[in-house]
């Protein structure tokens, strides 16, 4: 990982703003994820908890009407997108005011009015079809930008090299941004990746800009995310960003690895990676800073957690889809 | 009937009335473009992107990689972002790499956001190949395993009219749509109007009316079926011709309104035989028509092998004119009269393509 | 009857049936291996490769990364020197990324080489998922596109002496087989012989006999297949079940028989109805048993859209056995009796997996 | 490309039987190209002329054991591994005694018994079957060599990215050769690669070996053939080699461009790519290192002429496979 740059340039109220964005990712997916628990949300759901400042960092750099995807563990994008909270716990209890009206559940989201065009659940399509939007983009001249989200397994399969490829080619205005959590469900990286291996050079090899960033640090994110943002604007063409981060969660479902007598990861090591817990860095930075106390960011705390409380109370009362929709929306 | 024609309809080629309904429906709509291996090259998809590329030049009409997984996700993602893709695969057996993009995102975008995130209207493209040693991987007939799947169109012009039609049909749907091309068909010549028209899905076309026997066909099949009737006619024998030309949304109406005046059904389809078109066909038939049946339905499809390329083994690979007619006349309990082979076409065509 | 039982078959489980066969054919067969994402997992395949793991290690059962495609081809490539790789999918739906390899290359292998070039003794486990909002990517069902192609056999055991004994079967073929298995399927129990049997493909099994009515069920299907069979009974209608358990090679003759004997099908499959398996037997009966047919035939697939996620649309997406039953009284005639959805199976399955 | 090495270490009798197997592939490869515009041979043919230093050069390193695949354009794979020019004509024109009995015609040849196992018509899928090849030598300890012949295109593939991340992963012995002929079908790089590629650095970054040779130079693809199959069957992890190359006709089919009409390519650009013969550059190199005289090398090729001459009359007169046989080896 790369020696972080001072970062005093961040605005105070940027910083202040970035942190309330990963309060609102960090709380509303916790809250979900123990409500999952209950077993009402019937959908398979992939956690982000841990992962929140790769969010949030990135799409801090966007503007509007630039677009992003997300894959199976979408939560967090969606969010940091300004995703509904209520229209996301909707989805995941399968009702009609969920963001896809109940019907493609945890791994199928979308929020067009806030650029959140969709994720879904196969690894590697998305980063196709980010692409293909960047493609339009550039077709029709606008300065508008398409962001990825994935994980690194995605950079297993083909599909991800013929698109950057594709994008190199044609000088497309896509992020990919690979979320490098070091294990793919139960998988380290050592069974998918020859030792050594670095993504960024990879990335190079196709002739895109690449960067490697502490994913935990959201400054670092943020920052990384818009010089390269400000690259892809300029016309310089696709830009590779990987973050280094964790999930804390088990890889499907709301538990702790050791709560589901999961071996595939030792105890300390998700431990040690919860002491780099995004949240907890973001407010030691910004009261170091003194952009804000510790009282004002409780007072933020609290308010999205009512909020959340709320959103997820109103969704888990709302209806299902009639059944007589079945057929609704077909083509 | 597709289109009403204000001018009389000329006598062009499939290929060209191909070309003409891209150039009519990128004229109209600036968000088509098209893509895909060799779309702009002089030869252009056998003649059929040319004067796309001419008239509307690289911008809109250009090359691609070998990709064609990705290269579907883009179309994709354009489409999401309001724009017509086109991609085009110069043999449709090279869209297996793609069916991920094909059946697990686009056939199921809209519905699985519940409408919330727009809808996919990609075209694909995939030309359809046969004889002259095309051989295993070049001449599939993919139309049976996509129409599997709610969510896709899956069209199959058998007429340079259809050809046409079809396609600014499919390039102003609001869903994927699969065009499946037979290479046989590119060179045959019809009446297509000038105007601008679109062939509505999920209409089928009695290609030519009978009492006797229901014919369904399908692409290149449909020219096996006018032969096979002609033959029959003289025979005394009038066969229906029916060419579904959407595989799905499927007409079933017209099918079984023939099935029900005739009481028999041959069905005549380019790809295989197991899970595949014909027997959707007979299946439609057994289960809505039951009552009208007077006999066993009756399938042609491709033998159940892969295709070889020796020239004597692909001879004897597809049912032909000759095939539908031996069939016909036993379904009718007759005779064949002497040796049917000689109505079949003689392939003249010259390779290597 | 699979296999001669010499000694009393165990009741075990579905899952633990899919394991004990793979445990005893890779005893007999060194050039067995076991690979695809997670196989090596604790949970192995939901329980069905843990002990392979314990008896054989991880030299031949291993983990592999996101590489569908690319690893059909490597499979291919190993079966080719000799080696019997067994490829897993934790759903069929991922197989779609690696459709070029399984029919472009493996189920024409032989074929095209005029056999010159061996054979690709691969096996391909895919599990199809159902239920608690597995939604449009993780529940579909492949086995009507699949067994479109000539080359490739594809087998669904229901039952869990079936699970055993297909297996041992798919790991002495010449060619490439296919398994889907439903996941709805691995915690159920029965009679599994201990021995080493292999269930031959393209024998379809009588599941229940009877005189009324044929029901052909597939996969899953079967288990609603039987309660509603249980129901009509009580109504005094015995139905014939059968359970073709290979789709491709198809066992025609025990299905025209009892077609033949009953004079009514209904068909039960898993997978959508255009162009798939429930159509394909449909088929078959118009064709080759119409004499038979005391009434039109009928078919019950997916329904004609994606799979949702929410529950109240999951929970009347899936014919189940209240609509075999309600189908088959209405077929012979007779009127449902209160209200059907009673007799169905609750799903008491806890998520996330 | 490298500047190329002093070559005296190659043995003038290997360089011998490397020119008699270029000739033979040349002859071969020419005579069947005269042949196919008769029209009798029924199936799409893509010769290799201009490219044969490539095939020749890669599977003298080879021993015998190793395994060779290939692609669309398979002549001179399988008749540098030694495939019977007989069987091959005989293939073309849909014989039952063709290679392979007259069902897979010009791109699909086997030739087991030389070690040529198979090639196939779709783009990048035998990269992934001789990977997997090479994995079955890999678990049973076999030190034997898979080697996998394809067009630069196939690197567009996403099967490529994942073959060689396997490949490197269980360090198998698979060597992947490109063959760079800067054309698919009438498509420059330029429309399929970034400005500045090095398919090379794509591999490195794979942690594979990787090598540009001048493909024309059969001395030089030896060379470094030999060293990566070294390097293999020392276990050290796989290799790539890229020859740049040209070829002589039209993708596929028996005419020049300018015969056909085509301009994708200019009819100076070919005819300097044929001033690079490497046909006559062995030659030269052969004559100038007094291996053998210019009549000795006519010698030679007078003499393969005659067989290849004997072998097509032969193959053209050989029965077609029996109608009655069209579903045998289905499966
Ligand atoms: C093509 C495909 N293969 C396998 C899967 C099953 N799967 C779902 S998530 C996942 C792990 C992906 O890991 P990564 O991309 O690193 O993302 P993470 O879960 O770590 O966030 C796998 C293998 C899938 N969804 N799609
Ligand atoms: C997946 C796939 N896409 C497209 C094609 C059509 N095609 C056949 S050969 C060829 C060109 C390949 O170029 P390259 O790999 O560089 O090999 P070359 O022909 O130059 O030897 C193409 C595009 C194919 N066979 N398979
Ligand atoms: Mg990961
Ligand atoms: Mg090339």
């Amino acid at each position: 990982m790369k020696a972080e740059p001072a970062r005093t340039e961040i605005p105070g109220e940027l910083r202040l703003e970035m942190h309330a964005r990963l309060l609102r990712v960090r709380i509303a997916s916790r809250r979900l994820a123990e409500l999952y628990r209950e077993q009402e949300m019937r959908t398979p759901a992939h956690f982000g908890l841990g992962q929140e400042a790769v969010a949030v960092g990135v799409v801090t750099a966007l503007r509007p009407g630039d677009v992003v995807y997300s894959h199976h563990r979408a939560h967090n994008h969606y969010l940091a997108s300004g995703g509904s909270v209520y229209e996301l716990a909707a989805e995941l209890y399968g009702r009609e005011a969920g963001c896809s009206r109940g019907r493609g559940g945890s791994a199928h989201l979308t929020a067009q009015a806030v650029g959140f065009i969709a994720s879904t659940a196969i690894l590697g399509e998305t980063i196709a079809i980010a692409t293909g939007s960047a493609l339009a983009f550039s077709m029709r001249g606008e300065r508008r930008l398409a962001v990825s989200f994935f994980g690194e397994a995605a950079c297993e399969e083909g599909i991800f090299y013929e698109s950057i490829n594709y994008a190199a080619i044609r000088r497309l205005p896509v992020l990919y941004v690979c979320e490098n959590n070091l294990y793919s469900t139960e998988s380290p990286l050592s069974v998918r990746q020859p030792a050594g291996t670095e993504l960024c050079e990879r990335a190079r090899s196709f002739k895109l800009k690449a960067e490697r960033v502490d994913g935990n640090d959201l400054a670092a994110v943020y920052e990384a995310s818009a010089r390269l943002a400000d690259g892809l604007r300029r016309g310089e063409g696709p830009a590779f960003l990987e973050c280094m981060t964790y999930r804390w969660l088990e890889h499907v479902g709301p538990h702790f690895d050791h709560e589901a007598g999961r071996t595939y990861r030792s105890r300390e090591e998700v431990e040690s990676w919860m002491q780099r817990c995004p949240v907890k860095r973001s407010a030691a930075e910004i009261i170091r800073l003194g952009v804000a106390d510790e009282a004002a960011l409780a007072a933020l705390s609290n308010g999205i957690t009512r909020d959340v409380e709320d959103a997820v109370k109103r969704a888990r009362a709302a209806d299902p889809p009639p059944q007589g929709d079945l057929y609704a929306d077909v083509w | 009937m597709s289109g009403d024609a204000l001018r009389p309809a000329r006598n062009i080629k499939f290929k060209d009335a191909l070309s003409e309904g891209l150039c009519m429906a990128m004229e109209r709509d600036p968000g088509i473009f098209v893509t895909g291996i060799s779309v702009d090259y002089p030869s252009g998809i056998f003649g059929s992107t040319v004067e796309a590329l001419r008239r509307f030049g690289p911008a809109r009409v250009f090359d691609a990689p070998a990709m064609e997984n990705a290269l579907t996700g883009i179309a994709i993602g354009a489409a999401v972002m309001g724009m017509r893709p086109v991609v085009v695969h110069p043999r449709n057996d090279f869209m297996f790499l793609a069916f991920d993009q094909l059946i697990n995102v686009a056939a199921k975008w809209r519905y699985m956001y519940g409408g919330r995130a727009g809808s996919v209207p990609i075209v694909v493209r995939g030309i359809i190949g046969r004889g002259w040693g095309q051989g295993p991987t070049h001449s599939q007939s993919l139309q049976s395993v996509l129409a599997h799947f709610p969510g896709l169109a899956v069209v199959m012009p058998a007429s340079p009219e259809d050809a046409k039609g079809l396609t600014m049909a499919a390039l102003r749907a609001s869903h994927p749509v699969i065009i499946l091309e037979h290479r046989s068909l590119f060179e045959l010549t019809g009446p297509v109007p000038e105007e601008y028209y679109a062939t509505p899905f999920g209409h089928a076309k009695v290609v030519r009316p009978g009492v006797d026997l229901t014919l369904v066909a399908t692409s290149y099949m449909v020219q096996e079926a006018l032969v096979a009737a002609g033959v029959l006619a003289k025979e005394g024998i009038e066969v229906e011709i029916i060419d579904p030309r959407s595989i799905r949304p499927l007409d079933e109406e017209t099918i079984l309104a023939s099935v029900r005046k005739t009481g028999r059904l041959i069905v005549a389809d380019t790809s295989w035989e197991c899970c595949g078109f014909s027997s959707e066909i007979a299946a439609l038939a057994a289960e809505k028509a039951f009552d009208a049946l007077r006999g066993p339905v009756r399938r042609l499809s491709s033998p159940n092998c892969p295709a070889p390329v020796a020239a004597s083994l692909e001879s004897v690979l597809y049912p032909k004119a000759s095939t539908i007619v031996g069939l016909s006349l036993h379904m009718l309990g007759r005779h064949p009269q002497g040796n049917l082979r000689g109505i079949d076409a003689v392939d003249t065509f010259k390779g290597p393509y």
